[in-house]
């Protein structure tokens, strides 16, 4: 592989990894307090959709960004009602939003605009676009490092960068801030939290409204970004490659930019079979690379890599009488 | 809170909860533009008033027999099983190789090979999960939901690198030879007087049903299904009791995936005679909702499987008739999990309080 | 009644009282945990809480402190009506609790957990600054030193206790509650604590001590109140008490814990343990190495604090966890680790057991009583048809035979055994055990939570099986109940046996001495 | 009444279902008649989408892509009275019609104006499925660049290899940045409604694009150099309106019949010069005379201008 592959495939992984740091962040605020989440991937697809059909209808990128971060906090309001307030089964819930969004998206869609569940192919200020970074042209010709800051680096949408600047900003709000501190109390352990006079529910209703919004631009950017309109199913899974990478990363929100990343890589080499036979020095098949994100969090999972140890009081409702 | 009586337990709430979907789905068909009495009318014309509906209906329902069940033993032993789906994808394919193995000389022994392959197969998917959950901890949720995904890209390994006869475009197997084929409900006698033309509802229907009642029999009959009970309430005192966890997290998660992988021989042999990409089509999921609706019950289980076999059907034809889009039974479908599975509490503490509500009167009137 | 205690709910001791309830209710759906309960604690002065296991007390003090609300009742605090409906109001109210089960977040350093909810601006470094220096203070003052920086996870009880003292000293708290503090501790921790808590009061601090050990209500404590069922029953001097009138007042009538028996007449040995050795899975020797025999026809008793190893002495014999060592039963070996150690190979070959849990263990309790009879021996040939099938029906015949035997209320087979009493649920697993037909019978806490009436039935079904000639095992931590049924008693203490004694030759002084690690 | 029946990528893939779309629609605006029309929601259900049809008396059923070619073997028998016609396959039986395109021709076409609008000598293929009636596309197309430019250099690409490749419009962006970092300046894509992805990411790249099946140059006009028709609506169309009438046996439709072509629209018109359409209007015809022979990757799975 030559570098301008490489580099080829490193700004095809950024772009690929986004929507997944995004959903992995929203997966992370949830979690880490207490509540599972397996409807990552119908809030995304929720908010594509949603952004898709605002930006197609105002003309912006941004009223979709708006639209799209409402619609992600709807199904997020359902999760939390059935979640937190009615102390039903948080798994159960993940599973029937998915479902949820899956065909509501696809009916809205259709209603709308009567093109079998797409939106109109969105152009100019309805997209989010790339934007040069300052000095790229200017450095784009320096060996090794021009062409990683020019092509890579440079030329994503702000979206893009948002997601990258989301890493340490969450870093920094869980593990420096007291909103941080008393929200991996809740998911540890909410009786503390609780007996400590602080509000078990409105911290974690906090978390969950933070994983709609987050979840929101993640759809925003599939719709608005990434590509231009919502199609049927667009988020084809990412909101469960998300959660793997969150698993992967262990709740850690560093490690999540790189889980993210390896599994964006994993995504940009099944464009590129000819470069991993090169690599390979064989013909892999192309589902192979598309199950490896999948494989490698079963064998995290499996404890193989360092154990994950989810939030102790994850996925359990808080009941203080019994 | 007071307590429900049992009947209200057992039918109010899951009526109950289908009655809020229905509404909601109503609702969203309202949003849309559609008329919801009119798509009501399409489906149950479509599904429930022809031979041919019926046929589909029942067709359907065998496939979400499978799947409840599935899901229903495995709740028992307190596994979410959300893998029903990759569990039967494998069904398909061990059922593919059952059938295109040999030239079975009669369905009915090409029925038990293939039956006994998809269960195989099925279980086979399940036990990695279930020995990961029960030797390493790992959460079972998220290991089938991650199963699911390498059943896809497996299946799409076997279909387009491995079983594609040479020549054929399309990913999917050859045609089973003739010997395979299952008689549908048409073909056997009696039924055929009810269905005259070609249906894709087979014998497996019977298989189904016979599945339910030995689902039924090995929970509330047999010493394991016992254990399996006491282990899903209980895992401490299961432990105390001599209850090996590992054996009943394994042992039931195995036949939890036989289940889902029978499901194949209704689907792969009996309908399509060939396996195609994505041939479960949902249904494992939809087993989540069926064992849910049910309340984990076989008896339950069939009832519900009947109804989201009508839905599925009916939604067909609301795909075919109307315009509104087939997607309206996915959302009917999450709606029913939802309601059931989700907003449970919600619906006993709305009911507990229309009970009170009864009970107050009669009481306030006595003390006149 | 007590020798002339002037029974008021009120102490003589001259006002402010710290706190005040009046009228406190508090139901968990059928369950009456509090019925009108009034109490008035004075400033300064360290207060005990006694009652039998369910009697309220945590209830009480968790309304106090804000988890719970009440159904009904106010609070004075200092004088002042303070409604309390969160803890957030109760730390203002310069409350502080340490809860029976700790409130600790497990992974986070002492500092986080101090800091937790108290934390100064939305930032954390300052706070954690800030903390760091008041621990350094209040270590100082109190005797209260851990490390600020060590993991909860890694710290002992003892030590997670001091950090719940901490964080409510941290919150400025004038009025500190411990619910049933001691009942983890080693006895050196408990001395530990206790001069704390002296100190404290010394300092002008309301120190609320919730108990089951009368031993430290004298030692301790300046006032002493007493609830029964749910209900306040009075509140003494300590100084003006004694054990046995705050015993009579706790269990409502004289207490006679005296059972009827004959001398043993001790046959072969039925269990022989030799240097029996358990690991937990935080790798933490739980046994280190006990050593007893059983004769048939005998009760010996394990004295001892609750958590020196009994429960894990029961659970390796009874086959639920893995152990080292060597344990025959009637001359053969059993095995401990691998396949054949589990609670079904342990029934076959002979031994029964009641265990301290019987929620948590010996019950499934969404199964119905007669599901439950065959709990454990779901797989006898007479429950069943084969080795698939089980006879239900012959199940349920046995259950309404034992239910009249053990005259389980209400006699209802069907029922769940949740919806059965406290008593009445131990009195299914009981029959269950017993008539099984032991060899061996292993025993934990036979009649906690258990009523008076049933407490001599299930000791005179104890009886009467040693009587019948097998061996039993009774781990309790009521003395009385060992005092009283053991024909032997061995005390436990860190694992380790620490002694034989002669029930008719002993006495309570000098087992308290061994449960407290001192030979001598 | 005839139906038709819509293959997974969706009647609104602005591609090939979207042809078909367009033939029916076409026919209905013509007579005033009705169709029914259904779309594939999955694999499984083909059969009984095309049993439901039949079964509800529609009258010719035609359906869109190879895909059906199995089940329409199994059903077309039980259903004597009915006629079928399948597009994109050979379909041998009794009352089904099938048509088929010579895709090499038209692509072939398109491969010149590829070529000749090529300033880095270097141009992309993005196939849907990776099956040999995409590989048939992209060797027609690859014998038309090297015809124009023996030396250039064919990036070749498939988007997957399930009906899933033939709606990933997200991959297709990845794949069309992945050629133009291979210096690809033209790329075609031969993918359904993953195409779309392709042309946008073109277009937003600075690159051109050719599209297919139907007329895709207005997707971004001045963007997309042109589009190769294949007019899967006329098949449609002719097939409506022979109604009850339908001529079953195979039906081929190439350039010589007007089945395949090239777009030329005003938004195209800037970008083809009229020496490159003088150029390909006369390979056009001698292909329709016989005089070049386009090699058909189909007859014998090999392709002498591009490896797969
Ligand atoms: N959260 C709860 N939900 C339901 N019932 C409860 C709850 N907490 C306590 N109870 C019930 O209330 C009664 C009083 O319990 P409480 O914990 O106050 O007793 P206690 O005096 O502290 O007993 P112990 O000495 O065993 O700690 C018991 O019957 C108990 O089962
Ligand atoms: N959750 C429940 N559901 C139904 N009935 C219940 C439930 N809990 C208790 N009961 C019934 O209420 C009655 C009183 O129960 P409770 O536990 O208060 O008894 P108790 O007075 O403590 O008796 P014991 O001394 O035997 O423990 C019992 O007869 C029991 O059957
Ligand atoms: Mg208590
Ligand atoms: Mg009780």
């Amino acid at each position: 592989m030559d570098y301008a592959t490489l580099i080829q495939i490193l700004d095809s992984t950024l772009r690929l990894a986004t929507p997944l740091l995004l959903a992995c962040l929203a997966g992370l605020y949830s979690e880490r307090a207490g509540i599972f989440d397996i409807g990552l991937e119908g809030k995304m697809l929720m908010a594509a959709m949603a952004s898709g059909a605002v930006a197609a209808v105002t003309g912006s990128a941004w009223a979709g960004l708006g639209a799209g971060i409402l619609a992600s906090l709807l199904l997020g309001a359902v999760h939390g009602l059935a979640s937190i307030t009615f102390r039903g089964n948080q798994l159960i819930s993940g599973v029937a939003l998915n479902f949820v969004a899956s065909g509501v998206t696809v009916l809205v869609a259709q209603s709308l605009f009567g093109q079998g569940g797409r939106t109109p192919p969105l152009s100019g200020d309805a997209r989010f676009n790339p934007i040069t970074l300052p000095f790229a042209e200017a450095v784009k010709d320096v060996p090794l490092i021009g062409p990683f800051y020019f092509e890579v680096l440079s030329g994503h949408s702000i979206l893009v960068y948002a997601a990258l600047a989301l890493v340490p900003l969450t870093w920094w709000v869980l593990f420096r801030t007291r909103f941080g501190l008393r929200l991996r109390a809740v998911g540890e352990n909410p009786a503390a939290v609780d007996t400590a006079g602080v509000s078990v529910k409105g911290l974690r209703w906090a978390a969950v409204a933070i994983t709609g919004v987050l979840c929101g631009i993640a759809g925003a950017y599939m719709a608005t970004a990434l590509q231009a309109g919502f199609g049927k199913e667009m988020t084809a899974g990412r909101g469960y490659i998300a959660l793997a990478a969150l698993i992967f990363a262990k709740w850690r929100p560093v490690a999540a930019l790189w889980a993210c990343l390896l599994f964006g890589f994993f995504q940009a080499l099944a464009t590129r079979t000819d470069v991993v036979e090169g690599l390979v020095g064989m013909k892999v098949p192309v589902p192979f690379l598309d199950a490896l994100p999948y494989i490698l969090t079963v064998v995290v999972l499996a404890g193989f890599i360092g154990k994950a140890i989810p939030p102790r009081a994850g996925g359990e409702p808080y009941v203080k009488e019994r | 809170m007071d307590k429900l009586p049992r009947w209200a337990d057992v039918a109010l709430v899951p009526f109950v909860s289908l009655l809020l979907a229905a509404i909601v789905a109503a609702i969203v068909l309202l949003v849309i533009g559609q008329s919801p009495t009119e798509a009501f009318k399409v489906m149950v014309e479509g599904a429930l008033l022809s031979s041919y509906g019926w046929g589909y209906t029942l067709y359907y329902t065998t496939s979400f027999i499978f799947t409840g069940l599935a899901v229903t033993v495995a709740f028992h032993a307190s596994m979410f099983n959300i893998g029903g789906e990759g569990q039967a994808q494998l069904g398909g394919l061990g059922v593919a190789l059952v059938c295109l193995a040999l030239p079975w000389p009669h369905w009915s022994v090409a029925l038990l090979a293939a039956a006994l392959g998809g269960a195989a197969f099925g279980a086979a998917w399940a036990a990695i999960p279930a020995y990961l959950q029960a030797k390493r901890g790992s959460h079972i949720v998220i290991t089938t939901i991650m199963f699911n995904y390498i059943a896809a890209s497996l299946l799409v390994y076997m279909l387009v690198d491995v079983l594609r006869p040479a020549g054929q475009m399309d990913p999917a197997t050859a045609r089973f030879p003739e010997g395979t084929n299952l008689p549908t409900l048409n073909h056997i006698p009696g039924l055929n007087l009810l269905f005259p033309k070609d249906v894709p509802a087979n014998v497996t229907l019977f298989v189904a049903l016979a599945a339910a009642w030995a689902v039924w029999m090995l929970l509330w009959r047999t010493r394991l299904g016992y254990e399996i009970r006491a282990f899903g309430k209980s895992e401490p005192a299961a432990r105390y009791a001599g209850i090996n966890p590992t054996k009943i997290i394994m042992v039931s998660m195995l036949i939890s995936g036989g289940l889902a992988g029978m499901m194949a021989i209704n689907n792969v042999m009996g309908e399509s005679e060939r396996l195609v990409q994505n041939a479960a089509e949902g249904a494992g999921f939809i087993g989540i909702a069926v064992a849910l609706m049910g309340r984990n019950h076989p008896v339950g289980v069939l009832l519900a499987a009947l109804l989201f076999g009508f839905l599925y059907q009916g939604g067909a034809e609301l795909g075919l008739w109307t315009s509104i889009p087939i997607e309206m039974r996915i959302v009917v479908q999450g709606l029913v999990i939802l309601f059931t599975g989700a907003l449970d509490m919600m619906v006993r503490m709305i009911l507990t309080r229309v009970f009170a509500l009864f009970r107050g009167r009669p009481a306030a009137q006595g003390a006149v | 009644m007590a020798q002339g205690v002037e029974m008021t709910g009120r102490p003589a001791t001259a006002a402010p009282f710290a706190i005040e309830l009046k009228g406190i209710s508090k139901a968990f759906g059928p369950v009456q945990a509090n019925k009108d309960i009034n109490i008035a604690v004075p400033k300064g002065t360290i207060h005990g809480i006694i009652g039998e296991n369910g009697a309220g007390k945590s209830t009480l003090m968790s309304i106090l402190y804000g988890f719970y609300r009440a159904d009904a009742g106010e609070i004075f605090i200092g004088g002042r009506l303070t409604p309390i409906p969160d803890s957030q109001s109760a730390i203002r109210a310069g409350i502080g609790m340490v809860f029976q089960h700790f409130k600790l977040v497990q992974n986070f350093t002492v500092l986080e957990n101090v800091v937790l909810g108290a934390e100064e601006g939305a930032l954390l470094n300052t706070s954690l600054a800030k903390a760091r220096a008041e621990l350094q203070r209040l270590s100082r003052d109190y005797e209260l030193d851990v490390n600020p920086d060590a993991l909860i996870e890694d710290l002992s009880v003892g030590h997670q206790q001091r950090v719940e003292i901490l964080k409510a000293l941290y919150r400025q708290a004038d009025i500190l509650i411990l619910d049933e503090p001691t009942g983890v501790l080693t006895p050196d921790e408990a001395d530990h604590l206790f001069r704390i808590l002296k100190g404290l009061r010394d300092q002008g601090k309301t120190v609320i001590l919730i108990t089951h050990k009368l031993r430290e209500i004298m030692e301790a404590t300046d006032n002493v109140s007493v609830m029964r069922r749910g209900t306040m029953v009075g509140t003494v001097k300590t100084a003006e008490t004694s054990p046995e009138a705050l015993a009579e007042l706790m269990v409502g009538r004289k207490v006679l814990l005296e059972v009827e028996k004959k001398p043993a007449t001790p046959g072969a040995v039925v269990l022989d343990v030799q240097n029996l050795r358990v690991v937990d899975e935080h790798k933490v020797e739980r046994l280190k190495g006990v050593s007893l025999q059983i004769r048939a026809g005998e009760i010996l008793g394990i004295a001892g604090v609750a958590g020196n190893g009994q429960s894990e002495l029961l659970a390796a014999l009874g086959g639920i966890t893995k152990a080292t060592g060597a344990v025959t039963l009637k001359g053969e070996a059993l095995p401990l680790t691998g396949k054949g150690a589990n609670g079904r190979a342990r029934r076959e070959a002979g031994i029964g057991h009641i265990p301290e849990d019987r929620q948590a263990l010996g019950l499934i309790m969404d199964f119905a009583a007669w599901e439950n009879m065959a709990f454990g021996y779901h797989h006898r040939p007479q429950y069943g048809a084969g080795a698939v099938l089980m006879d239900n029906a012959a199940v349920r015949a046995e259950t309404d035979k034992q239910m009249a035997a053990y005259d389980v209320r209400p006699p209802i087979a069907s029922l769940a055994a949740k919806s059965f009493s406290g008593g009445n649920q131990q009195k299914i697993v009981v029959a269950r055990e017993i008539e099984s037909g032991p060899d061996l019978l292993l025993i934990g806490q036979p009649t906690r939570g258990v009523d008076i009436g049933a407490i001599e039935f299930i000791h005179k079904q104890i009886v009467a099986l040693r009587d019948a000639g097998k061996a039993i095992l009774l781990v309790s931590v009521e003395l009385d109940e060992i005092m009283s049924l053991s024909d032997r008693i061995l005390v436990m203490f860190d694992g380790q046996v620490m002694g034989e004694r002669d029930p008719e030759i002993t006495n309570e002084r000098e087992l308290g001495l061994l449960m407290a690690g001192m030979t001598g | 009444e005839p139906a038709i029946i819509f293959d997974l990528g969706g009647k609104f893939d602005k591609s090939f279902n979207e042809a078909a779309f367009n033939g029916a629609s076409k026919w209905a605006s013509e007579t005033g008649g009705t169709f029914k029309e259904l779309e594939m929601q999955s694999e499984a259900q083909r059969e009984q989408a095309l049993r439901r049809l039949a079964e509800s008396g529609a009258n010719p059923v035609v359906m869109t892509g190879f895909a059906f070619g199995d089940v329409l073997n199994q059903v077309a028998p039980d259903f004597p009275d009915t006629k079928f016609a399948i597009i994109d396959m050979v379909v041998d039986q009794p009352n089904v019609k099938s048509v088929v395109f010579n895709e090499h021709e038209g692509s072939y076409l398109v491969g010149m104006m590829a070529g000749l609008a090529s300033k880095t000598g270097t141009v992309g293929f993005i196939g849907g499925m990776d099956i040999p009636l995409i590989r048939k596309f992209g060797c027609g197309y690859a014998q038309g660049v090297k015809a124009v430019n023996p030396d250039a250099t064919i990036v070749l690409n498939m988007t997957g290899t399930t009906p899933a490749a033939w709606n990933d419009p997200v991959k297709g962006a990845e794949l069309t940045k992945g050629q133009k970092a291979q210096g690809a300046d033209v790329i075609y894509a031969a993918a359904g409604g993953t195409g779309v992805g392709v042309l946008q990411a073109a277009a937003d790249e600075g690159i051109l694009s050719i599209g297919v099946d139907s007329n895709q140059n207005y997707m971004h006009p001045g963007k997309v150099l042109t589009s190769m028709l294949k007019r899967v609506d006329n098949a449609v169309y002719e097939a409506f309106k022979e109604g009850t009438d339908l001529k079953p046996g195979i039906n081929v439709m190439g350039l010589a019949n007007d089945g395949v072509g090239y777009a030329l629209d005003e938004n195209n018109a800037p970008l083809v010069t009229d020496e490159m359409k003088a150029t390909v209007d006369a390979a056009a015809e001698k292909i329709k005379s016989g005089e070049i022979a386009v090699h058909d990757y189909m007859a014998d799975n090999t392709c002498p201008a591009a490896t797969f």
